[in-house]
């Protein structure tokens, strides 16, 4: 049932493959000689200037928006507050739901027509009505974010709860273990990887979440920044703040996969080993 | 890591169901009740949420009497399953060609990762101003956002075979179209389904952000309308809608997940294992 | 401590509206005491709603929307006109093949966003035809689909606002506009607040209108003023230079009062418009005007030396 | 062994004895187990052996009190089992470590779980961790240990229960020929050296024999106690034992037993 | 078998040798085998047994074609070996069907890829599923059958390639002792019924001993063939034969060259 990133090693692996030095170079040519051809196609007339803007002027809007007049940062850093304490908040809800649901079966039981639900609505499209609802300002943008980012972590929470290996419940009741003991040297970090791949997905729906609200409630952030570019019609500038996204985008997938390492270290060789060590130093030292 | 998620199975008799869902219906109606009681006596603001009975009348008004909500309905579906079969087609395709052929896979895979980063919403703006005012803008970005699951569970599912199947195919001499045939292209069913309902829910999604953003009609477009008339009971009302679509697309893919995957569930595999016999039985009659 | 006003309204800080960019320029809010807190938000937004429930203090509203929301018993009154004539129209390609709203009929028009469409039908209304005689599509806002439809033939009209088709001059799409004159006297952006709070707010709002009014001055005057201030505080309208001039010159006239008092409410032209807007179905009952027009800030919004704001744009102009 | 055969232990020897066990699952539609009855001595090894599904788990799980019988009563040290005890540890055919801890802290889980560990207890989780041959590895994490290796620290963390009645089911099962021939090997130097009475679950009869003193030969449908058959074979034993004569015939007399039944 | 120690087939006779067969891998930093020399004769049994990572599979892969000697050569039927080749079949020890194919369908599998297969083709397939006692499971789907049962598939698969060498992987080495016990005296008669030449791997001393005409016995680090047993038993062989003293002394020779070397 736990819901999964679709990054999948063979991706990742084909990437870092196809990223390894001299070949490095050849993919740098070929993504220059695409953007050559699509500035020169737009300087000929081929591509329509509306629509395409040119390689060269989003360069341009990347220095007008980030240096010359630096009205880019107030929208990066609404965005990303926002993002980040509706994605801290959503996920708690979601991990805490998850676990008082996967822990008690009556709950689970009447939970379920509500989650089958609750799945396949679009959730993002209750934004116009939160925001409705609750009115203008952080408060609905927030609810939104919450929205959409605590569905991966309380279904797999849930996930990780319910699907603890029966073998080793079995070790812990033939320990004679507590309930709180089982819950908390088994169950939970039992379930921590599949809850730190149910927080990645949130994360990246977290995002979207604030585009859409900033979509609807234009005040600020990189979604209304957005707006007001494509509909002066200045495409490049669009273009500049999607680039950016792509690299928020980046830095959450980068950023997560440290956390996942931190985290969820015995998954990893480099963790394991890191670990190691640092309980050998904690149990010699004293 | 790929994306995977378990059928929620939608079997059982009437007289079972009248039985096991009655507790169900039971706090259902607890809870509506509850609800109207507290919008009625003014505990919660009816401009926040609407009552039970207000949404219900949105509900048989939209649907029955009126039956505005249809047309709306087909085409946000028809935008979503198109979007999502053109998305589909274009990730088994590129899938495909990527597990036969390693530059290829090497050559496409940064791109589908900057894809897979940029969140796809954020494209709307652009994505309307390209592909215009129609329904084509809302099934481009259906496509588009429900592109990459689908394309990394595929190109998963065909090149993660099992070695020791891989090893069997070789020590058989089988060519590299049998081992695609015969081995890869069956293997990757599984995960590729799993993408396609990702894919799909993720298309629904697009479909539903592009029609906020503009569309003449829609459920999108017309729950903005609504909850811009600030009816909250006919805003949520479309939002049922919203779900419904929703339900059909996940449990129609759910059906053909279930017969073309037969082998995961015994149910499945017993009739086939019969119809298989029959076969045999009739062909050695002739 | 400033007071806070709270104005909801669909685009962010813009040259649209430069009284407000100018009126923060020059420091007059800050004077009034007042910070002002801009929600601009998707027209999908109930505006109305948030003046009701004190989300926000002023909402700024169209004609249809202002008499919908009496009709539909909101204790609101409109208190000031920011554009006293509408900004919105009809828009076709310049040397094309329409040229008057009798060409219109057959052919799909665009609309900007669904709230265009009452005054499309108004336009069809005037001119002796209906709404059924045209096919209508939503466009949306962003620009390139704009430009395109309307370049490439796939619509024969837009019917949207100044604003929306500065952009499209800007990119060298050529436009006429066959808005029936009559269409263009109405009122239009009005802002409306919760009527039990005049007095509470009277002093707030006073403060905001002399702000506002300052600002519409110095457009009034020193336009060349006001574009400076314009490309410090909203660059990103200004990155395509002709854009963001386009813009400028098709908004500036706008926002200047043709009344003797500035934002003045126009009783007579509510009285007249409403006739029209019944009888193409945009509001249900035509109401008295006194019921909601409240001029009780005008006087105060009016009441500040001219000659002192010219002086202090230009000081501005020079300093920067 | 086995009561209505012959009672060769005094009262004050046995540890574990059940009188009449039996189990059922499935609202008794499966009979996992029938009338078993059985004394275990002190200090003994026993082995049971018998084909998939004749009840030896569910022996081994009645004994931990894990699960309850449905029929008669198993007493340990005298008292009626009713829930899993401290004097009763119990080892699985997967090691069931956990990921997250090192071999040090999955020894130390048992302490843990009955207050916090005290200096003493990580020392001695340290020597059994030496006396299974993984002292360079308390630090490791399971990922970085062969299973032969995994089985060890499994087998040092039950040591550190410090139950004296051993429940081994299948323990080295999933290993291969040669790893599992030697861990068998340490097991029986370790369980005498710990003084322990095991019970030791298996599929393979020479491996049964080798280890026992007491070889319960078990068959199936119903799950019953065949035979039981002592193993007289003097201790300790080389691995060669398994090519001698009487080791043989030991090995035939169980095979004749699980085929004849 | 080996042959710089005794040569004991005639050319006739031979069907697989390997001279001076020698395969490293990593660039040469694993020598996984090391100047293996042997000859098998035409309808013998040869058991592979050995510790996990001597190079048993390695060989079986050269034998198969697989993979290519890094020195030596392999000759199969008098031609040396260079890729895989229809008088050569193999086995693993994972039975490796495909679940979406019945057990008639896994069986027909290799007839496929080498066309459409007939309708004789079909039924021989089905007296395979009949031969390993599966007739009535000719339409399940692996995910119905138990692990010894995808086991016998996986032999009727095997055997209908109509490969007259037969490679063997530690075919049975997941299922249990008692499955997997049968399932060798099933081996054994059907290998003699269609009269191919098979090398078997096992981890198991008293099944290749059982099994076998001849126990190769591989040691590791490199990877070599140490000694080659002859085994005289008289077929058809009881179970009750590996209780025998001759057999015993085998098991001993067996493990005493483990242990030696
Ligand atoms: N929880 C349960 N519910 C229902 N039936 C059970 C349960 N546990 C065991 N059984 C049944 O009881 C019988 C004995 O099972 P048990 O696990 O004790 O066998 P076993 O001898 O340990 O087999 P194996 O050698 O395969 O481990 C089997 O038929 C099994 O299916
Ligand atoms: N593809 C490979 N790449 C690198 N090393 C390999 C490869 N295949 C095998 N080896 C190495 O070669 C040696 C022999 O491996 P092989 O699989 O033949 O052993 P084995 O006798 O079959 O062991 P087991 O009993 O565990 O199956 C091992 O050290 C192994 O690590
Ligand atoms: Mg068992
Ligand atoms: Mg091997």
């Amino acid at each position: 049932m736990a819901v999964q990133d679709a990054t999948s090693e063979v991706l990742v692996d084909t990437l870092e493959r196809s990223l390894r030095n001299r070949r490095i170079a050849k993919h740098v040519g070929i993504f220059l000689t695409l953007t050559l051809l699509w500035e020169l196609g737009s300087r000929m007339g081929w591509l329509d200037p509306l629509f395409y803007p040119r390689p060269s002027n989003i360069i341009r809007s990347f220095w007008l928006i980030y240096f010359q007049n630096a009205n880019v940062w107030f929208h990066l850093y609404s965005t990303i507050s926002l993002v980040i304490i509706g994605w801290v908040l959503g996920s708690m809800l979601g991990i805490g739901l998850g676990a008082l649901v996967g822990f008690n079966t009556v709950i689970r039981r009447f939970l379920k027509p509500y989650v089958i639900v609750l799945e396949a609505t679009p959730r993002i499209a209750v934004a116009p009505l939160l925001i409705a609802a609750l009115g203008f300002g952080v408060n609905s943008k927030l609810a939104i974010i919450m929205l959409v980012c605590f569905f991966a972590p309380f279904i797999n929470t849930l996930s990780g709860v319910i699907n603890v290996n029966e073998e080793r419940l079995e070790l812990f009741r033939s320990m004679r273990a507590s309930k709180t003991q089982i819950l908390r040297k088994l169950v939970l970090p039992d379930a921590i990887p599949v809850i730190m791949a149910g927080e990645r997905l949130a994360l990246t729906a977290a995002l979207s979440g604030a585009l859409v609200a900033e979509f609807i409630q234009r005040d600020k952030g990189i979604g209304s920044l957005i707006l007001v570019y494509t509909r002066n019609l200045n495409m490049a500038s669009a273009f500049a703040c999607i680039f950016t996204l792509t690299i928020i985008g980046f830095l959450i997938f980068k950023g997560m996969e440290k956390l996942d390492h931190y985290i969820a270290y015995w998954k990893y060789e480099g963790g394991r080993e890191r670990m190691s060590s640092k309980r050998k130093r904690t149990m010699v030292e004293p | 890591m790929s994306v995977s998620d378990q059928p929620i199975p939608l079997s059982g008799r009437i007289l079972d169901i009248g039985v096991r869902f009655l507790p169900h219906f039971v706090l259902f109606a607890v809870i509506i009740g509850a609800w109207e009681i507290s919008v009625a006596t003014g505990l919660i603001t009816s401009i926040i949420i609407p009552r039970p009975s207000a949404i219900w009348s949105a509900i048989v008004e939209l649907y029955i009497t009126e039956g505005t909500i249809y047309r709306h309905f087909f085409i946000t579906l028809t935008e979503a399953v198109v979007g999502f079969a053109i998305g589909a087609g274009v990730a088994v395709s590129l899938a495909i060609a990527s597990s036969l052929w390693d530059p290829f896979r090497r050559y496409v895979t940064p791109y589908a990762v900057v894809l897979n980063v940029t969140p796809g919403i954020a494209l709307t703006p652009v994505i309307i101003a390209w592909f215009g005012y129609g329904m084509g803008s809302k099934i481009a970005l259906a496509a588009i956002i429900s592109f990459f699951p689908i394309f990394v569970n595929t190109l998963t599912g065909l090149v993660q075979v099992d070695e020791d199947r891989e090893e069997l195919f070789n020590s058989l001499g089988a060519s590299n179209v049998q081992v695609f045939r015969k081995l890869r292209a069956p293997a990757a069913l599984p995960l590729m389904f799993a993408g396609f309902k990702i894919g799909l829910t993720t298309a629904l999604i697009g479909a539903v952000v592009a029609e906020f953003a503009q569309a003449t009609d829609g459920v999108g477009v017309l729950m903005s309308r609504f909850s811009f008339q600030l009816n909250m009971a006919a805003s949520l009302a479309t939002l049922l809608s919203m779900t419904v679509i929703g339900l059909i697309l996940f449990y129609s893919m759910e059906f053909l997940d279930d017969r073309i995957v037969f082998w995961r569930r015994e149910s499945r595999r017993a009739a086939a294992s019969r119809a298989r016999a029959r076969t045999w039985a009739a062909q050695a009659k002739k | 401590q400033d007071t806070v006003i709270s104005v909801i309204k669909p685009t962010p800080r813009s040259a649209v509206f430069f009284p407000l960019v100018v009126g923060e320029a020059l420091g007059y809010f800050e004077d009034e005491g007042i910070t002002v807190n801009l929600l601009p938000s998707d027209t999908s937004i109930p505006y109305v709603a948030f003046i009701q429930n004190g989300q926000a203090d002023l909402a700024m509203l169209d004609p249809n929307e202002t008499i919908n929301a009496i009709n539909a018993g909101a204790n609101i009154n409109t208190v000031y006109e920011v554009m006293q004539n509408a900004p919105e129209g009809i828009a076709v390609l310049a040397g094309g093949e329409y040229t008057s709203m009798d060409d219109l009929v057959g052919t799909t028009v665009g609309l900007v966003s669904d709230r265009d469409r009452a005054f499309l039908q108004a336009a069809l209304d005037i001119t002796g035809h209906s709404i059924d005689d045209v096919q209508t599509v939503v466009l949306g806002e962003s620009g390139p689909t704009l430009a395109a439809a309307i370049r490439d033939g796939n619509v024969s009209a837009i019917s949207g606002s100044v604003f929306d088709w500065a952009a499209l001059v800007a990119n060298g799409i050529e436009i006429d506009t066959v808005t029936p004159e009559e269409l263009l006297a109405s009122p239009a952006n009005t802002l409306a607040m919760n009527a039990d709070m005049i007095e509470e707010k009277r002093e707030a709002m006073e403060g905001f209108f002399r702000a506002w009014s300052k600002g519409m001055h110095v457009g009034a005057t020193n336009p060349d003023a006001v574009e400076a201030m314009l490309r410090a505080a909203v660059p990103e309208e200004w990155e395509v230079e002709a854009a963001g001039m386009g813009l400028f010159q098709g908004v500036l006239p706008m926002n200047i009062s043709t009344t003797e008092r500035m934002g003045d409410l126009q009783a007579d032209v509510w009285t007249s418009v409403q006739p029209r807007m019944l009888s193409s179905g945009a509001i249900k009952n035509v109401v008295d005007v006194s019921t909601f027009l409240n001029d009780t800030y005008i006087d105060a919004a009016n009441d500040f030396d001219k000659a002192q704001v010219e002086a202090a744009a230009a000081a501005w102009l020079e300093a920067n | 062994m086995v009561k209505h055969e012959q009672s060769m232990a005094a009262a004050g020897d046995v540890v574990v004895s059940g009188l009449n066990v039996g189990k059922t699952f499935a609202a008794g539609t499966v009979v996992a187990l029938e009338n078993a009855n059985f004394d275990i001595k002190r200090g003994s090894f026993v082995s049971l052996v018998g084909p998939s599904g004749c009840g030896k788990s569910t022996l081994l799980r009645l004994v931990s009190g894990l699960i309850e019988p449905t029929s008669g009563e198993i007493e340990v040290h005298g008292t009626p089992v009713n829930g899993p005890r401290a004097d009763i540890s119990m080892m699985f055919q997967k090691a069931t470590l956990l990921d997250w801890r090192t071999s040090l802290e999955n020894v130390l889980l048992p302490t843990e779980i009955n207050g916090t560990p005290s200096k003493a207890d990580k020392n001695r989780a340290l020597d059994l961790l030496k006396l299974v041959g993984l002292e360079d590895f308390a630090f490791s994490f399971p990922a970085q240990l062969s299973g032969g290796m995994q089985q060890r620290v499994a087998l040092a963390r039950l040591l550190q229960t410090g139950a004296d009645i051993l429940l081994l089911d299948e323990p080295f099962g999933a290993l291969d020929e040669f790893t599992r021939e030697h861990l068998n090997t340490e097991l029986m130097r370790i369980v005498a050296e710990v003084r322990a009475t095991a019970i030791f679950v298996t599929h393979n009869i020479t491996e049964a024999i080798f280890l026992a003193d007491q070889v319960v030969v078990m068959t199936s449908r119903p799950g019953r106690m065949a035979k039981i058959i002592n193993v007289d074979l003097e201790r300790p034993r080389p691995l060669s034992i398994q090519t001698s004569v009487e080791f043989n015939k030991l090995v035939e007399d169980v095979r004749e037993t699980l085929g004849a039944v």
